[in-house]
């Protein structure tokens, strides 16, 4: 039987995190699961609207709320947890504040009466089954210590996303370990990374993902599992800014938990965009 | 009827938002009231003089007083009609200010208010009749739950008095949570030198029966006459043979089979075990969740080693009833725990300091056992993880209170003393060490509290740090507390080696159970409710019963004492007379409309409807009707509501009355 | 009804996420558990603090409202319930509005380049808002190094994706 | 709405040991209220008569609230279940002859809810508010409307 | 026919019976009227068919308790359970009454009218057991009939969908019509209080004038009495002269019993009531 799932990419996954949707495609593929994209999707409007704009980081969302209920989508898998976040926020606000509501509603020219179940890619695959998953790994990832990277945007406000417990969330873990790979215990599974600072601070950025990259490390991690491009930005891309700027640095691979199931169900690197990383991703590959 | 209307500015209270003269000239003109005036104060002499006076002067049938809570004068104003001669029960009050003055601002409206809840209360005193109170014979003797400092204070002050005491423990042995306490606050003197002769007292006592390891079961009856119900829990030793000389505890293989509940899971204990040394009374018990014998039958151990054949696996529990007069409850508290979120609760756990999973992140009480001289360490500052001796250690007080996020929003209030007084304790035994107190506010009122909180910064150099800690994690073997002074405006990140966690005090998990059984009123974190918060701050709704310490709220040693003294004080003065009067608000039956369908005997919760057969003059049953026992009947009017033909009527707030009321509105 | 009077800077700023200052009982758990707390100038607590106190310019002139993350790391442990996240949220869309940011360009440039791309095709094009913020930041020689392995890659599209319906964007952005 | 300068009148019937003692706690903690709430105080919830409830939209009322003790909290251990119970069909009763439910309201408000009630009244006046004046029974009880307006 | 008139004549015969309340024929008519036969003769005049509408327990409660004998009753299914509700509500002992059940094959609506698919009474649209149980001797043969339209089922679910204000638009001129003649409580086997609600004028619940308002009081408050306790005979609607469809409030009450407690009043004289009773578990939603 094929599960049916909406899907919202979400802009970084068009781009700086093609890999993400590329191995999610593929994934699914090998799990029976097919995904039909939000038509016509726009952009959550991400940090940047919520930062400067009240009534923009609730009226994209819902736009793309709407655009998904209109094609008769049931629920909606955003791999991105920025976007999952403000999907849901927003979602929360439209059910919650009626002033904020009335006047997207106005912008829209919409009413607004639905509620989506909107997944982040741990939730789609809790919702896929772990049990599936195992069945189908071809090739365990035992090899593998993973320190499972949840960030900022899945756990928090948890009174929101519901998601997991704040401060020591387990889901990834569980969908991790039915790969095979073992997981460790570590202190900063939910610290900021610095996220949209990367561009603008990459100071701060690159000192707030170098104090992960280090615990994860310290615990016995050899890779760092991440559902979230941000976090991968940070994590990946920014230790090339590490190395330079702390000659000692010791690299460690950062997966997408899409990579890493694409990994463990027998599919190639190449095709999971692996190779598209900044950090060198090769002692996974074994 | 000639009524009179009274209505009390209550100096300012009522009079800043409700136009009283205005209330009092419109309430001259209800159809009945013959009188109507303002005062300033109405519960003064010099107003209930006026109430008297109007009463003798104009001859009035009932009155009427506008002013505050019937919960707080309506007493006052009753005694007032009865000392000028007409029935108490002819009057009633209208809630000027609780509810009209204290909630609305708009001077018109809230008069406007004014006016309509006083024609309610003249509608209604138009029905009421003249009532005599019910009297009923007192048990004097007192129950007493819990076995704390609260319960041990409370039992001795009624025992001393001359009266018999039965008191309930839970626990194997009473002594309570002080037991557990090295030092105290804000002397510095061991607890149990000061508790322990207190127990001894209470074991000798003549007029107190003592059950320990007993629960209350059931409670019916009322005030003056209660009937308790105590389950005494098998302890598997019979208390008259056994002489507590231990060689059962000594003997028993499995030696480190549970955590040790009064060492807080610091050290372990065997399956028989006596719960501490001074343990009153010395008696041993068998944990049979995890002795051997329990499990396969074998072993025996126990059984074998005991000269006086004391050992009984095969005992039950069994139950007792005591006739009681008045309750005491000293249940105490308990400490919350930072472990996850408890079931079935709004409190959510402490995720951003581990959930508990550090060992070396211990709770106050740990902190007690771990300093005092008869604990796990005997008394040396050792960290439970490695015995090793913390060299840095972080105090980190409101866990849990004052913390709305978690569930919390109460001060537990001695937790800034007792953080102090760790502190302190830690500096005197480890001289180089360091300790650190986050704290919110320093809330030290008592007598020679804030000089104690100073002595321990400025005498034994304790760091106090302004600031809540926003998480702890482990690295290295350290203990990463992460925190802000926010005088300083500057983040404090400290490599600790222990931190210990000020962990708000709560009520007992069973207590909302209890006071169920006891009809006493509890707040929403379980703490039993006082029934009124300045005047009878230890007594409840529930009449003959009483609160002491923690069971209330938060409160440290000398409070507890103080209040169960108090609740000691409340059951002597109804102890002091044979009979006590009782609110005439009972239902009562028109045994000539009766049809006899017995619904007001299935909604009765007291069984006070009895059925009672109505002859012609041959003797022939006619019929059967419904009887009101006067003594059972609490007046709670469940019957009369649910009668179809309201045949049974509760006297006080009769359909007329009510009707009335109504009628009056708008 | 009763209704408690607020300065009209309060009202302005708890209509836009219905965060009220009044709550806060300054225990400073936000900033000790901020991540970007040794970044910034005051620490966040202060400037809720400045905000209880009525120094709104010292509060909305503040370089932390821009060094904030958005992690909600505060928000999720406050004692209150205090959602400071979204307090510095309406904070900022107040420094905008009252013209106020002095320090913190970059930041903002970064924002209005990302909404930018947002406003013109629906969706967000990396290399147009790169471009569109480095001119504005003159930061022109950042992330140089960086660029072409992400061209390379394929991670930095040239040609912007552009959704259909980009009326009702226009309109989302008119109307916000 | 189109009623904002509308009135509601509502009848409440509380017991006496919780909902009337927390509303003293919400008066002893000045929590403010729209004037609108008068309060009849029975012993409990098992008192009130479902008649009540009918003679109250009799004389007026726009609205009636009904109020107790929380379930297993009953000063008199059990009225409070009863009345839930008779409540479970008067209300559809209600409901069924046009008295809808948003003028019908109950609630647990205990001794120590003063903030509870508070809220509670204040959320049962503002729907009333919205729902307007109770125009059926206001046409009903006009047949036995008094020539003039009687001052009190 | 015979084999009721024999079981009644001997029940007379033997005493068992002080008189039996049953139907009779109106003389000249199919129709039937409710008959007291307190001899063997009288006995010989009982009859029933299809024609016998009336719920007969209604005179359990009315009529002058015998000084020896039982009071004996003819009744169909339908009307054992109002006679068990009597029982279950302490109104009459089990062994105060002699109960000749009757298998029944449907009654009619309009007694002018032959039995059919469109002249069957309402109460036997819902009838779950046309067999009564628990009586002391059962007579006649029940055939299976046609079931007719939920006449009152579907009015009720017409009205509970139309908004409060038309309902109450509804309730307003049906109410009208009464004149507050109390042929319902009179027809009712259930009103049995000696002194009634309506009737009491300290104070006055229900206003004595047959004003809209106080027909409204009075209904909602009729209804409500009997709410979990109504049977469904519907003889309060068969005699109120005003046709007012009071049968809609008692099923709606009805419907509550069974949706929220599962349970049917009469069923069994051994359940507790449902009113007088409670469960830490009823629906607390609505509430606050």
């Amino acid at each position: 039987m094929t599960m049916n799932f909406g899907y919202y990419p979400g802009c970084s996954l068009e781009g700086t995190a093609k890999e993400f949707d590329k191995s999610l495609k593929a994934v699914i593929g090998k799990l029976g699961v097919n995904l039909q994209e939000v038509q016509d999707w726009a952009c959550c409007g991400s940090s940047s609207a919520h930062a400067t704009n009240h009534m923009l980081s609730v009226a994209l969302p819902t736009h793309n709320l709407l655009l998904a209920k209109q094609q008769g989508l049931e629920n909606v898998v955003a791999p991105c947890a920025a976007c999952f976040n403000r999907l849901v926020v927003a979602q929360h606000e439209m059910a919650t504040d009626e002033k904020v509501r009335a006047k997207v509603e106005d912008i829209l020219e919409r009413p607004y009466n639905n509620h989506l179940d909107v997944l982040n890619i741990i939730q789609f695959f809790d919702r896929v089954g772990t049990d599936v998953i195992k069945e189908k790994v071809t090739k365990t990832m035992e090899h593998l210590n993973a320190a499972c990277y949840y960030g900022c945007l899945l756990v928090r406000p948890n009174d929101i996303t519901k998601f997991d417990d704040a401060e020591n969330p387990e889901a990834m873990e569980r969908v991790v370990e039915a790969t095979g790979a073992k997981t460790v215990s570590w202190n900063f599974k939910t610290e900021c990374c610095g996220a949209s600072h990367s561009i603008a601070h990459t100071e701060i950025a690159v000192k707030l993902s170098k104090r992960i990259i280090d615990d994860a490390i310290k615990h016995g991690a050899n890779v760092i599992v991440v559902a979230c491009p941000m976090c991968h930005s940070n994590l990946d891309m920014r230790q090339v800014n590490m190395k330079k700027q702390f000659p000692n640095h010791q690299e460690i691979p950062v997966l997408y938990l899409t990579e890493l199931i694409g990994l463990a169900l027998g599919l190639d690197a190449k095709a999971l965009g692996v190779d598209l990383h900044f950090t060198n991703a090769a002692p996974v590959l074994k | 009827m000639k009524i009179g209307v009274f209505i009390c500015y209550c100096g300012e209270n009522i009079g800043r938002t409700v136009d009283c003269a205005a209330v009092a000239q419109a309430a001259a003109k209800f159809p009945g009231v013959i009188h109507s005036e303002d005062y300033k104060y109405m519960c003064s002499d010099p107003g209930q003089n006026l109430i008297k006076q109007a009463i003798r002067e104009k001859q009035l049938d009932a009155i009427v007083v506008g002013s505050c809570s019937p919960h707080m004068h309506e007493k006052t104003f009753r005694k007032a009609a009865a000392g000028a001669g007409i029935n108490p029960y002819m009057v009633e009050i209208a809630n000027l200010r609780e509810h009209c003055s204290w909630i609305h601002d708009d001077i018109p409206s809230a008069t406007k208010k004014a006016i309509e809840l006083t024609r309610i209360a003249v509608e209604k005193v138009k029905y009421n009749e003249p009532l005599i109170p019910i009297r009923v014979p007192v048990t004097k003797r007192a129950l007493v739950i819990g076995g704390g400092i609260s319960g041990i204070q409370a039992a001795l002050d009624i025992a001393n008095a001359g009266f018999e005491v039965v008191l309930v423990e839970k626990e194997p042995s009473i002594g309570g949570h002080m037991s557990q306490l090295s030092e105290t606050f804000p002397t510095l003197d061991c607890s149990q030198c000061i508790l322990t002769p207190r127990m001894v007292e209470v074991y000798q006592h003549p007029k107190i029966k003592l059950l320990t390891y007993s629960e209350v079961e059931n409670v019916e009856g009322f005030i003056g006459n209660f009937k308790v119900t105590i389950r005494k829990k098998a302890r598997g030793v019979k208390e008259d043979l056994c002489t507590g000389c231990g060689l059962c505890v000594q003997k028993c293989p499995i030696r480190k089979v549970a955590k040790n509940e009064f060492e807080e899971g610091l050290a372990n204990r065997p399956a028989m075990y006596v719960p501490f040394p001074q343990a009153v009374p010395n008696l041993p018990v068998i944990d049979r969740s995890v002795c051997t014998y329990y499990k396969s039958g074998k072993c025996q151990m126990c059984k074998k080693v005991c000269g006086r054949d004391a050992v009984d696996f095969e005992q039950q529990d069994s139950f007792v009833t005591e006739d009681i007069g008045s309750i005491i409850v000293a249940t105490g508290y308990k400490l919350y725990t930072i472990d996850k979120k408890p079931e079935n609760s709004p409190i959510q756990g402490y995720g951003e300091y581990g959930y508990g999973k550090y060992t070396d992140v211990i709770n106050g009480l740990q902190f007690e056992r771990i300093a005092s001289a008869s604990g796990p360490t005997s008394g040396e500052i050792l960290r439970p993880s490695d015995s090793k001796v913390p060299k840095k250690v972080v105090f980190i007080q409101c866990v849990g209170s004052r913390d709305e996020a978690k569930g919390f929003t109460y001060c537990s209030k001695i937790c800034c003393m007792y953080t102090a007084k760790h502190a302190m304790l830690y500096k005197h035994k480890v001289h180089d060490g360091e300790a650190y107190v986050f704290y919110m506010d320093i809330r030290a009122g008592g007598k020679m509290y804030e000089e104690f909180v100073r002595r321990a910064i400025e005498e034994d150099d304790v760091k106090y740090i302004r600031g809540r800690v926003s998480k702890i994690y482990e690295e290295d073997g350290k203990y990463i507390v992460k925190g802000e002074d926010t005088i300083a405006g500057m983040q404090v990140i400290i490599d600790a080696d222990m931190v210990v966690l000020a962990t708000a005090m709560v009520a007992q998990p069973e207590a909302p159970k209890l006071a169920q059984l006891l009809g006493v009123p509890y707040d929403k974190y379980g703490f039993l409710a006082e029934v009124h918060p300045k005047l009878r701050p230890v007594e409840t709704s529930s009449g003959g019963i009483f609160l002491a310490g923690a069971c209330h709220s938060p409160r440290d040693i000398p409070e507890s004492v103080a209040m169960a003294s108090a609740a000691a004080a409340k059951a002597l003065v109804l102890f002091g007379s044979d009979m006590l009067e009782r609110e005439p608000v009972i239902a009562k039956v028109n045994a000539g409309t009766c049809a006899g369908c017995f619904y007001c005997q299935k909604v009765c919760a007291y069984n006070a409807i009895e059925q009672k057969e109505i002859k012609n003059r041959a003797g022939e049953v006619i019929k059967v009707v419904a009887y009101v026992n006067e003594g059972l009947c609490q007046g709670c009017g469940t019957c009369n509501a649910t009668c179809p033909s309201k045949s049974v009527e509760l006297v006080g707030f009769k359909d007329e009355q009510i009707f009335n009321e109504i009628c009056a509105l708008y | 009804m009763h209704h408690t009077h607020k300065p009209p800077f309060i009202e302005e700023l708890t209509a836009i996420t219905g965060q009220d200052p009044s709550q806060c009982y300054q225990c400073g758990k936000c900033s000790a558990g901020c991540p970007v707390r040794e970044f910034t100038d005051e620490a966040p607590n202060r400037v809720v603090r400045y905000v209880q106190l009525g120094f709104y310019e010292k509060a909305l002139t503040s370089k932390t409202l821009w060094l904030c993350a958005g992690c909600q790391t505060c928000s999720s442990r406050c004692p209150k319930d205090f959602h400071l996240a979204h307090f510095m949220d309406a904070m900022r869309e107040l420094a905008l509005k009252k013209g106020m940011v002095e320090d913190e360009k970059n930041t903002v440039e970064f924002h209005k380049a990302f909404l930018k791309q947002i406003e013109s095709y629906g969706r967000t094009h990396e290399v147009g808002m790169v471009r569109d913020y480095k001119l504005h930041t003159m930061d022109l020689m950042k992330d140089v190094d960086l660029a072409p392995t992400m061209f390379l890659k394929g991670k930095l599209s040239i040609l912007p994706h552009k959704v259909k319906d980009t009326k009702t964007i226009k309109k989302i952005f008119k109307q916000k | 709405m189109a009623n904002e300068n509308f009135e509601p009148k509502i009848t409440c019937f509380v017991c006496n040991w919780c909902t009337y003692t927390g509303a003293d706690l919400a008066g002893t903690s000045r929590l403010k209220q729209q004037p609108n709430a008068r309060l009849i105080r029975v012993p409990c919830t098992g008192r009130i008569d479902p008649v009540f409830l009918i003679k109250a939209f009799e004389t007026g009322a726009d609205g009636v609230l009904v109020s107790g003790c929380h379930p297993a909290d009953c000063h008199y251990n059990t009225g409070n279940y009863h009345a839930r119970r008779r409540w479970i069909f008067f209300r559809e009763l209600l409901n069924t002859v046009g008295i809808p439910e948003s003028r019908v309201h109950f609630s647990w408000v205990s001794a120590s809810e003063g903030k509870k009630w508070v809220d509670v009244v204040n959320g049962v006046i503002d729907k009333v508010r919205q729902e307007g004046p109770f125009e059926g029974y206001k046409k009903i009880n006009n047949e036995f409307a008094l020539p003039e307006e009687v001052e009190v | 026919m015979e084999a009721l008139q024999k079981i009644a004549k001997e029940a007379l015969a033997s005493k068992e019976a002080a008189f039996i309340i049953g139907y009779a024929r109106v003389p000249g008519s199919q129709k039937t009227r409710p008959f007291i036969a307190r001899d063997e003769a009288e006995a010989g005049q009982l009859v029933f068919d299809e024609y016998c509408q009336n719920n007969l327990a209604v005179y359990l409660t009315r009529i002058a308790r015998p000084k020896e004998g039982k009071m004996g009753i003819v009744a169909k299914s339908c009307d054992v359970r109002a006679i068990v509700a009597l029982l279950q509500e302490n109104q009459i002992k089990r062994n105060e009454v002699y109960i000749i059940g009757v298998n029944c094959s449907g009654v009619v609506e309009d007694p002018a009218q032959p039995l059919s698919k469109e002249n069957l009474a309402g109460k036997c649209n819902m009838c779950q057991a046309p067999q009564p149980a628990g009586t002391d001797t059962v007579v006649g043969e029940a055939k299976p009939y046609e079931r007719a339209d939920d006449k009152v089922g579907k009015l009720l679910a017409q009205l509970d969908s139309l908004s409060p204000q038309e309902r109450f638009a509804f309730w307003e001129a049906e109410f009208e019509k009464c004149v507050k003649c109390y042929a319902c409580r009179q027809a009712c086997p259930l009103c049995y209080c000696e002194q009634c609600i309506a009737d009491k004028s300290q104070p006055r619940w229900i206003e004595s004038s047959a004003s809209v308002r106080g027909n409204f009081a009075w209904n909602m408050i009729r209804a409500f009495h009997l709410a979990g306790r109504c049977i469904g005979c519907g003889e309060c609607s068969r005699a109120c002269p005003a046709d007012i469809p009071l049968m809609l409030l008692n099923r709606k009450m009805g419907m509550i019993a069974m949706k929220e407690f599962n349970y049917r009043h009469g069923s069994n004289m051994d359940d507790p009531t449902l009113v007088g009773s409670y469960n830490n578990s009823d629906r607390n939603d609505f509430i606050m």
